[in-house]
């Protein structure tokens, strides 16, 4: 005896199994995201006023791989009705875009976290005076260290104890919500600073230990990279060897692509309200 | 394992092959529209709504359009089976308490802690 | 499609899957059979609550004797373990690591993995007539998965430092700022744990909604089934925040954000090196939005398997039927916002701790409901006392005193005298321990027959039951006692430090018969160490030794895994059953015997016997 | 007779401690009353229809209602208790603070594996403090250029004090991580997480010396961690703290 309803509906739930399954599952990741967008909140309403960034990440950026994951949503909904429709030659390339537009998702993402993990605060001690500088590294020897000044900064606990930071805008309350925070991405040209390796007492990048802010920003987006992975991972199966079952059982097959393709949208889904919390709000 | 199942003629019950059709013009409308939704996003942000809950608030909710539409119509969910929403409510249900709970909770006023050593 | 009823469908498939011919691999290890992989998940998920009530007796001795060598199991512990447990004595390290461990073993890898995944894996296809799960290979992985998980605790014992030492809470920043590895491996783990149950429960709730046999209507399911349908909704849902609290405490560990830690800590007198910026109370949310409904998952099952035994034995219909199944989903809703109960001490303003202490007296409802109705069936039935029956019974009155203990928790303004203390370890280790694991012993004597063939002995199912049952309560409620006196819990050296003898004239030291009721505790829980071993060989020898069954039906039971070939073989039904009635049938007027299984149509005849082996 | 007396709790020696043992009282005739009624109906239906005196079941078992209205009362009961008392005692407990200076006020840092406490001393105010005055060298962030904190007291370790006839407010903190001051005749448990002050109020009933327990797991020596809470008499407080402020004040760190 199998298992039945492995392709068709049971009458009394309308479902086959598989779909049933994915909901499930996506259920168990809303809850999944949700507790980490709880630990967001409560990280931003606790935060020392004034440090949590506005416009920190590339905004033009986020923008474009919203898109690309629109892009590839509708993409993988094609697919599925152009299976639907019995043409497999339009799925192909539906699955196929699909798969290029999870890799322009990951070259993007993956561009965006090196520029984070190559900004770095540096802290000097010159004579009895601190100084802080913050941008991006430019070059580094065993005596010196070139950073170029950037226009978007956080504001580190280290920083303020030393008297360095967002207090004197938070008395004008420009640091609570400043639209103009992000209006001007490319920052001015700005002139490079040089720090003598021998002042630096604290030399840190833009890593989740810098601040809390970063801390979910890697958390959140990172697994969000993990689930697009795992997607295109599956998607990429079902594209290559996977799609031999065309052949064999084809509702089979359309159900799968339906499942995975439930899997992606949801993914896109997170996006959705990933980019407006990490990079606009 | 389902190869001995009865060979399947026709679609299956909700999607019949013209549905299917007149279904890809509906998705290519909400691409429009999510894409319309995203430059919306980004262009909210740049004005000032009065206070930065007033801004987060609009983003949410273009954030959350954007997801209905997602879930609508790309995944299906307004067509969908009285079981998956039994799920789904269920989810929500969940979701919504360990949300708004732990947002309650963090407020000074629930619990009576001070959140910095001067009390 | 549908089931197929022809007779030949038994034949059809052996024909098809060829299981005879399966190597020893895939036939007993990599199996994708539900029946064998809840075999596995039950000698796997047993050893472990044997490997945790060991930590525990040795933990005893530390609280019976503080500071002494441990006799014998000393200079071994010290062999395996080294300066941790120096000249045979038990370091405070050590004590923290074995109570953490005991805590996260018998919950996530005892517990758990035996009453929902071994009795759910075995029972449930069978009771709701399936031919197996609905996602056979995902059952195999969910048991891999937690298999490495479980290696992975294991291991970690023999690290340098050894293990997690922070409580089965694991709260930040203790856990987060202790140097050694255990903790990090202790995420790791739990992340495979967790991931292994999200599986199990997609795959259950999967199975339950689609796999049903034609005319198993949803108020016709055992209440096992019922019992197991929430309990994997509660671990499908509120798993996955303990998830996201794992990663981001992984994420503290290895890189030094700082999720739970707050700006300025001091770490040994030294400013912590972090951003500061977190907050140590979001690990607890979402900790306890997970353990509070897990301590659920923890009893449910148990429930289910006591009304199947009771049914079974008093030889009547369930009484209340319905206002079973509505309080198992009233406890299921209420169970995730009811979990700021263990947090009153944080520091809780009057609305919140209102609405936290009056859900939770509203979930105590519920509960108090399932009890009556197993106290009102036994009204009127025919009572045979059995081993199940017995350890089901006393499982009614353990769960009783458990359950009612935790009133008194769920007051903020008593809590602020018994938070911590021994009373709430008496109040959970009567649900849990006399409580589920009793459950759990019922349920290995009564389905025992089905999965082996043999009956297990009746009589060393007696002495076992009756020698557990009196040390259980020689353990847990002197607990009550010393929780009252003000003895607080997870101290190394058994209170004896904040004892009147330490602290000559100080008020609120802990009287020494509070002290002294460690060595009763312990010697208690060493016997009933022992009385485990009459079930442990009973267990082996009965697999080739016990009395054979008769019939396929040795209990005279109503379910459908009682319909089976003895034991089932793969893809589970001679004849798949279709379903004319409800689950507990039992003492019908006019019907022929004295109770008509679900899948007889007619009340008249008499229940034929499956005994079609091959 | 003492109704009261069955459980055997310690005495309680502060203004609220009665009320939590009363509650506590109330709560256990409740779980006392439906444990002894229902584990004698159990005993009796165990014996009643044991299968050797009643062989055949019946199939529509018990027809009396008297269950439902046990599930009423109980939730009747439950209702009263938590509206009647829990929630106003603990609403007096954490909203009603009394004022500052009808009191005395402590602020306690707890760490591993000590008690930390400081008095606002003869003026009354504490010095200031702030997160981003913390450093190794002053770890509980203390503004050494606030002249208020001159004269701020702190006693020894692991050692507070209390003048009777006062209530006390404390203000828990902790410097690495949470602990938990738990004195049993007060009847008082509060977490001191790090990061958070968190106040709490209580008054003493009685001169004597109370034991402080640690009831948070906090590392390897938390079955280690204890203090002294004393409460004596108002006149030995003020020759306490004149005795101390001598000493100086905020500057002398705690270690
Ligand atoms: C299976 C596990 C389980 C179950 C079912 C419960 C059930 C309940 N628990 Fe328990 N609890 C735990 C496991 C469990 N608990 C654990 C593990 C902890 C500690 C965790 C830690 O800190 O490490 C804990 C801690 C805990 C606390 C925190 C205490 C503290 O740390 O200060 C509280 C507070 O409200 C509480 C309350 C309750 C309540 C109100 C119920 C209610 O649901 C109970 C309802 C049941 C009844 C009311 C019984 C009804 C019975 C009858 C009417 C019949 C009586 C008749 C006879 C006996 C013959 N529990
Ligand atoms: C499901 C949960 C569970 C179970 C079943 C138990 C069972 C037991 N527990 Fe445990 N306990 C916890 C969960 C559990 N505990 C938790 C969460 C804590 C808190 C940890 C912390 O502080 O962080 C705790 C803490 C705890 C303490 C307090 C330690 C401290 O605070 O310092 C003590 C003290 O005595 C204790 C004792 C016992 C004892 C004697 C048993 C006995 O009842 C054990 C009974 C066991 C059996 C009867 C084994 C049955 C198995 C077999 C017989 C195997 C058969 C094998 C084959 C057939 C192959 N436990
Ligand atoms: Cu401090 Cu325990
Ligand atoms: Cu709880």
């Amino acid at each position: 005896m199998e298992i039945p309803y492995t392709v068709k509906e049971r009458k009394d739930t309308g479902l086959y199994n598989a779909k049933l399954g994915i909901w499930l599952f996506l259920a168990s990741e809303v809850m999944l995201f949700g507790a980490l967008f709880s630990a967001y909140i409560l990280l931003r309403v606790g935060a020392t006023p004034g440090t949590w960034p506005h416009g920190l990440l590339n905004v033009p950026l986020g923008t474009l791989n919203t898109i690309v994951l629109i892009i590839s949503s509708v993409t993988v909904v094609m697919a599925w009705a152009s299976l639907k429709m019995k043409q497999f030659g339009k799925w192909r390339m539906y699955q196929g875009a699909t798969l290029v537009c999870a890799l322009i998702f990951l070259v993007i993402k993956s561009f965006e976290y090196n520029d984070k993990l190559t900004h770095y605060e540096v802290i000097s001690k010159v004579g009895d005076k601190y100084q802080v500088h913050d941008g991006h590294l430019i070059s580094e020897d065993k005596d010196k260290v070139v950073l170029e000044p950037s226009a978007h900064r956080i504001y580190t606990s280290r920083a303020i104890a030393l008297g360095f930071g967002p207090v004197a805008e938070v008395a004008h309350g420009k640091a609570d919500h400043d639209p103009k925070a992000h209006a001007d991405h490319a920052p001015a040209k700005h002139e490079l600073v040089t720090i003598q390796r021998s002042t630096i007492e604290r030399m840190q990048n833009y890593a989740p230990k810098h601040h809390a802010y970063l801390a979910i920003y890697f958390t959140l987006t990172g697994l969000h990279a993990l689930h697009v992975i795992g997607g295109a991972l599956v998607m990429g199966y079902l594209f290559g060897p996977g799609a031999k079952m065309w052949k064999t059982d084809p509702e089979r097959f359309t159900n799968r692509i339906e499942v995975s393709g439930l899997f992606w949208h949801f993914v896109d889904l997170v996006w959705i309200f990933l980019f407006p919390i990490l990079y606009l709000l | 394992m389902s190869h001995s199942s009865t060979p399947s003629k026709g679609h299956s019950a909700s999607h019949g092959h013209h549905d299917v059709a007149s279904e890809v013009r509906r998705y290519l409308i909400i691409f429009a529209a999510l894409c319309v939704g995203t430059i919306v996003t980004v262009l909210a942000s740049y004005i000032n709504f009065g206070s930065s809950t007033m801004n987060i608030v609009v983003a949410m909710i273009i954030a959350c359009i954007k997801a209905f539409l997602v879930a609508g119509y790309f995944m299906h969910l307004l067509s969908e089976k009285k079981m998956i929403y039994a799920i789904l409510v269920a989810t929500v249900f969940f979701f919504a308490g360990l949300m708004y709970l732990t947002l309650w909770s963090s407020e000074p006023l629930s619990f009576i802690h001070h959140q910095s050593y001067v009390p | 499609m549908q089931y197929s009823h022809d007779s030949h469908s038994h034949t059809h498939d052996a024909h098809d899957h060829g299981h005879a011919e399966m190597g020893f691999w895939s036939k007993y290890v990599f199996s994708t059979d539900h029946k064998i992989i809840g075999i596995q998940y039950g000698i796997t998920s047993l050893l472990f609550l044997l490997f945790g009530f060991v930590l525990m007796g040795l933990m005893r001795w530390q609280l019976a004797y503080p500071g002494t060598p441990i006799p014998v199991f000393g200079p071994l512990l010290e062999k395996m373990l080294g300066s941790a447990a120096s000249g045979g004595v038990m370091s405070a390290d050590l004590y923290n690591s074995f109570g953490a461990m005991h805590g996260t073993i018998m919950v996530f890898l005892g517990i758990v993995p035996l009453a929902f995944a071994a009795f759910g894996n075995y029972v449930v296809p069978l009771q709701i007539g399936a031919p197996d799960m609905t996602f056979p290979r995902l059952n195999m992985a969910s048991y891999w998965v937690y298999f490495i998980g479980g290696v992975i605790m294991v291991v970690s014992f023999f690290l340098p430092g050894g293990a997690a030492q922070a409580g089965w809470t694991s709260y930040s920043p203790l856990a987060t700022i202790i140097p050694t590895q255990g903790q990090t491996w202790w995420l790791v783990g739990m992340i495979f744990l967790i991931s292994s149950s999200l599986l199990g429960a997609v795959n259950f709730l999967a199975t339950i909604i689609q796999l049903r046999a034609p005319g198993m209507t949803w108020m016709r399911l055992p209440f096992f089934v019922w019992a197991q349908f929430v309990t994997a909704f509660l671990l499908l849902l509120a798993f996955p925040p303990l998830e996201a609290a794992g990663v981001m405490q992984l994420m503290d560990k290895l890189f030094g954000s700082s999720f739970f830690i707050p700006t300025g800590l001091m770490i040994s007198g030294k400013l912590a090196d972090v951003s500061g910026g977190g907050s140590p109370l979001l690990w607890q949310h979402l900790f306890w939005f997970l353990a509070h409904p897990e301590v659920y998952v923890l009893i449910l099952p148990g429930m289910g398997i006591v009304a199947e035994i009771l049914c079974n034995n008093v030889r009547k219909p369930i009484w209340g039927y319905k206002s079973l199944v509505y309080s198992l989903f009233a406890i299921g809703f209420l169970s995730f916002i009811v979990w700021a109960h263990h947090m009153y001490m944080t520091g809780m303003g009057t609305a919140i701790s209102t609405f936290f202490q009056t859900t939770t007296l509203i979930i105590s409802i519920p509960s108090v409901i399932i009890l009556t109705v197993f106290f009102i069936t036994l009204w009127g039935g025919s009572i045979r006392f059995n081993t199940q029956m017995l350890f089901t019974l006393a499982f009614l009155v353990m769960f009783g005193i458990g359950g009612l203990t935790g009133l008194p928790l769920g007051f903020n303004f008593v809590d602020l005298f018994l938070h911590d203390s021994y009373y709430v370890i008496a109040h959970f280790h009567y649900v849990v321990a006399p409580g589920t694991i009793f459950a759990l012993f019922a349920g290995v004597y009564y389905w025992y027959p089905k999965a082996t063939g043999r009956f297990m002995s009746e009589f060393w199912g007696r002495v076992h039951f009756w020698t557990s049952l009196v040390l259980m309560n020689l353990i847990f409620f002197p607990m009550f006692t010393q929780g009252i006196a003000g003895m607080s819990r997870r101290m190394y050296d058994g209170g004896v430090n904040y004892s009147a003898t330490t602290n000559k004239d100080i008020l609120g030291a802990l009287p020494e018969s509070v002290i002294y009721s460690n060595v009763v505790i312990s010697v208690a829980a060493w016997l009933l160490l022992l009385a485990q071993i009459p079930f442990i060989i009973n267990f082996f020898w009965s697999i080739k030794k016990g009395k054979k069954v008769e019939s396929d039906n040795p209990w005279d039971s109503t379910t459908l895994e009682w319909q089976t070939p003895t034991p089932p073989p793969h893809g589970n039904f001679a004849v798949f059953p279709t379903v004319y009635r409800g689950p507990y049938e039992y003492s019908v007027p006019g019907a022929a015997q004295d109770f008509v299984p679900q899948n007889e149509a007619d009340i008249k005849a008499k229940p034929k016997t499956n005994s079609a082996k091959h | 007779m003492n109704l009261f007396g069955f459980l055997g709790l310690p005495v309680s020696m502060s203004v609220h401690g009665p009320q939590v043992d009363k509650l506590m009282y109330y709560v256990h005739y409740l779980m006392l009353a439906l444990f002894v009624g229902w584990f004698g109906y159990f005993i009796y239906a165990l014996f009643r229809f044991r299968k050797s005196s009643n062989p055949k079941a019946s199939y529509v078992g018990a027809k009396s209602h008297a269950s439902s209205y046990v599930e009423i009362a109980v939730a009747l009961v439950e209702c009263v208790l938590l509206i009647g008392f829990a929630v106003p005692l603990w609403g007096g407990l954490v909203d009603k603070f009394p004022e500052e200076k009808d009191a005395t006020v402590i602020r306690v840092a707890a760490e591993q594996f000590a008690w930390n406490s400081r008095y606002s001393g003869k003026d009354g105010i504490f010095g200031k403090q702030d997160v981003k005055f913390i450093s190794t060298a002053n770890p509980l962030g203390l503004d050494a250029a606030d002249p208020n904190g001159k004269d701020d007291v702190v006693t020894p370790l692991n050692e507070m004090i209390a003048p009777l006839g006062k209530p006390v407010i404390t203000y828990f903190t902790s410097k690495d991580v949470i602990h938990s001051f738990k004195v049993v005749p007060f009847r008082v448990t509060q977490d001191c997480i790090p990061g958070l002050s968190i106040p709490i109020w209580f008054q003493p009933t009685k001169v004597g010396d109370y034991l402080i327990n640690c009831a948070q797991l906090c590392g390897n020596s938390h079955y280690f961690m204890k203090g002294i809470f004393k409460v004596v008499t108002p006149e030995a407080y003020e020759v306490y703290m004149a005795e101390k402020s001598k000493g100086g004040g905020a500057a002398v760190s705690f270690e």
